[in-house]
């Protein structure tokens, strides 16, 4: 096993709980933009570690560029309709959370 | 035996699918019912990964991430402007009629099934059939080659489909305008801004993929078609001198092409489709950007969903009324 | 237990499911809808069948899905295109005589 | 190696198993689009540990498309719901 594979899954392993996070936000936020909050940790981090993992076991450099531009776009749009959704949220006149409501 | 994960990722998936299809079916709501249908054909596109189709998965993607589901939303919205947001529930059935088609759908699926059974695993296919010709093929992909040349036929047609569907829709009704009020914001057009070449540059890259791995016109185009819809959606649209003549001479070019490169066949004593063997690869490269452009187009133009008037540009922009709600 | 088996026996319950759909309902975008989901079903289980031949997987399945594929979007862009129009002309978007919400 | 890559592309599926239920219970139609958009993600993600642990890196390609296109339906959606949601959607709303 040399470095690289073990780096590689300890990347992975550690993408692993980001996805976690992720869902489970989804799940238990009490509104939207908590949600959103949570959706772009997955995005973000947990694509990000992958993509790293990924591109250490890459042969070539080509593949590792192919991977960081996937990321570079999700990264973009998820972040484009985070923004997007909020703004139709909060012009829809539905408040953030505040405390036990 | 598949390795254990990946058997449990081929039950899983099924699983999902059946259900978010299921689900997408039977919600009451119809925009739950639409969403649902887009998380379904997202995940369409892993089954068919898993089944080794790679062209099929990229087509599923492109079209199905981007074009269906705009589609079905633009759709939505229109219908529910003209005919207000009811809930509907299926229809309610006699005991007798729900007995009756229930089993007679679980009888198809047991046949179906039992016949899948009985199906001989024939060695091969016609895949060593299309590996043996597909030097003179002009492409070194298979798929590709089937598409634009051992059965350039179908794809002729499918172009015309197309076509035909692009004339339905036209004939139908007038552009609406695309948004109720353009969305000004400032973050989507500088989005824009960044996909759309980035768009542009990858359906050329499919586009050139597809000669000798997975790729081709029809993913090339969706991709397109995605780019010109988020053009769409921050307002942008055709000036109307721009609308007559020239966006129908664009639509109808890539048919136009393919028909005649499959015309030069009999032209020249072989038959219909049957590529000169000297400029096949030329051909085939041609017809293949001349049909992503066209198709492009195509798809965009069923968005819309209406025909050009002359006077107005295409999409027409949002009507000063809506402007004035506009904060 | 092969992956082909699985993915065409899920293939033929789409299809059945979308059969359903296109008969229970009577709200026309449902039944487009279902017209989708049935033939990803058909799709699926063709791809699937085809899968079962050992070695690399055969070209003229794919090439006839993914024309399917581009046809599918066709055929819906046009029946969407014709409820749009019903739901505008008449404000109704069922095609049974019965008024009840369908 | 591809153990590891085909067990976290299981681990990611699950979790969007976990994600419909948000699509079932999500109040409002914004929280629906929501889940759809990580699925596009998570789908991405996928895809590339299968790409990596069947070692073809074609796969790579359906992944850049699910990324290039992830946005266009989303905004279609943003664009559908402007300022015109309807008082339903409020009421909606307080059941989060």
């Amino acid at each position: 096993m040399d470095p690289r594979d073990i780096l590689s899954i300890v990347f992975l392993l550690a993408a692993a709980p980001f996805f976690l996070a992720g869902t489970i936000g989804l799940l238990r936020f009490p509104d939207v933009f908590c949600r959103l909050h949570a959706l772009t940790k997955a995005d973000n981090l947990g694509l990000g570690l992958i993509v790293i993992a990924l591109a250490l076991q890459a042969d070539t450099w080509l593949q590792s560029a192919r991977l960081l531009l996937i990321w570079l776009l999700v990264m973009l749009s998820g972040a484009t309709v985070a923004h997007l959704i909020a703004r139709t949220a909060l012009r829809a006149g539905r408040k953030p959370w505040s405390g036990r409501s | 035996m598949t390795p254990g994960p990946l058997l449990l990722f081929d039950l899983l998936l099924p699983a999902v699918l059946l259900w978010l299809a299921w689900r997408s079916l039977t919600s009451s709501d119809l925009f739950r019912a639409v969403i649902l249908f887009i998380a379904f054909n997202l995940l369409l596109a892993l089954a068919w990964v898993r089944l080794e189709a790679p062209d099929v998965a990229l087509a599923e993607a492109a079209i199905g991430a981007g074009v269906t589901g705009t589609l079905l939303l633009a759709a939505l919205t229109r219908i529910e402007s003209a005919a207000g947001r009811r809930l509907s529930r299926p229809a309610r059935w006699r005991p007798a009629a729900l007995v009756l088609t229930g089993t007679a759908l679980l009888a198809a699926a047991a046949g179906l099934l039992w016949s899948l059974r009985l199906l001989p695993t024939m060695p091969g296919g016609l895949g060593p059939l299309v590996d043996r010709h597909l030097a003179e093929s002009g492409v070194d992909h298979p798929v590709t080659a089937v598409l634009l040349n051992f059965r350039g036929y179908d794809t002729l047609l499918e172009v015309a489909v197309l076509l035909l569907a692009v004339i339905a829709i036209w004939c139908l009704d007038e552009a609406v305008p695309f948004l109720q009020q353009p969305l000004e914001s400032p973050l989507l057009t500088g989005f824009n801004r960044m996909m759309l070449p980035i768009l542009l540059l990858s359906a050329g890259y499919l586009l050139w993929l597809g000669s000798h791995a997975p790729g081709g016109a029809f993913q090339a185009a969706s991709l397109l078609a995605a780019g010109l819809l988020l053009a769409l959606f921050s307002g942008a649209s055709l000036p109307a001198q721009w609308s007559g003549l020239p966006l129908r001479l664009l639509l109808v070019l890539g048919f136009l092409a393919f028909l005649a490169a499959a015309i030069i066949g009999p032209l020249t004593g072989r038959a219909l489709l049957h590529y000169p063997p000297a400029w096949v690869k030329p051909l085939i490269l041609l017809v293949e950007w001349l049909l992503t452009l066209s198709i492009a187009l195509i798809l965009t133009a069923t968005v819309i969903g209406g025909r050009p008037t002359g006077s107005r540009p295409y999409p027409p922009p949002a009507s000063p009324a809506a402007e004035g709600r506009q904060r | 237990m092969s992956v082909p088996l699985i993915y065409t026996a899920a293939g033929i319950f789409l299809f059945l499911l979308g059969t359903y759909g296109l008969v229970a309902y009577a709200h026309l975008l449902r039944k487009i809808l279902a017209a989708n989901i049935m033939g990803s079903g058909v799709f699926m289980a063709f791809i699937a069948v085809a899968g079962r031949t050992p070695g690399a997987p055969d070209p003229v399945p794919h090439a006839m899905v993914l024309t399917g594929i581009v046809v599918t979007v066709a055929f819906t862009s046009v029946a969407l295109a014709l409820a749009v129009r019903i739901a505008r002309t008449s404000s109704r978007v069922h095609l049974s005589g019965r008024d009840e919400e369908q | 190696m591809t153990e590891l890559c085909l067990g976290l592309a299981l681990f990611l599926l699950v979790t969007i198993v976990l994600g419909l239920i948000r699509i079932r219970r999500g109040p409002s139609d914004a929280d629906r689009m929501l889940s759809a958009q990580l699925f596009g993600t998570t789908g991405v993600a996928i895809l590339l540990l299968l790409g990596q642990a069947t070692d073809r890196t074609f796969w790579w390609d359906v992944a850049l498309v699910f990324a290039l296109l992830s946005a266009v339906t989303a905004i279609a959606f943003v664009s559908r719901n402007e300022p015109s949601e309807t008082a339903q959607q409020q009421r909606d709303d307080h059941g989060s």
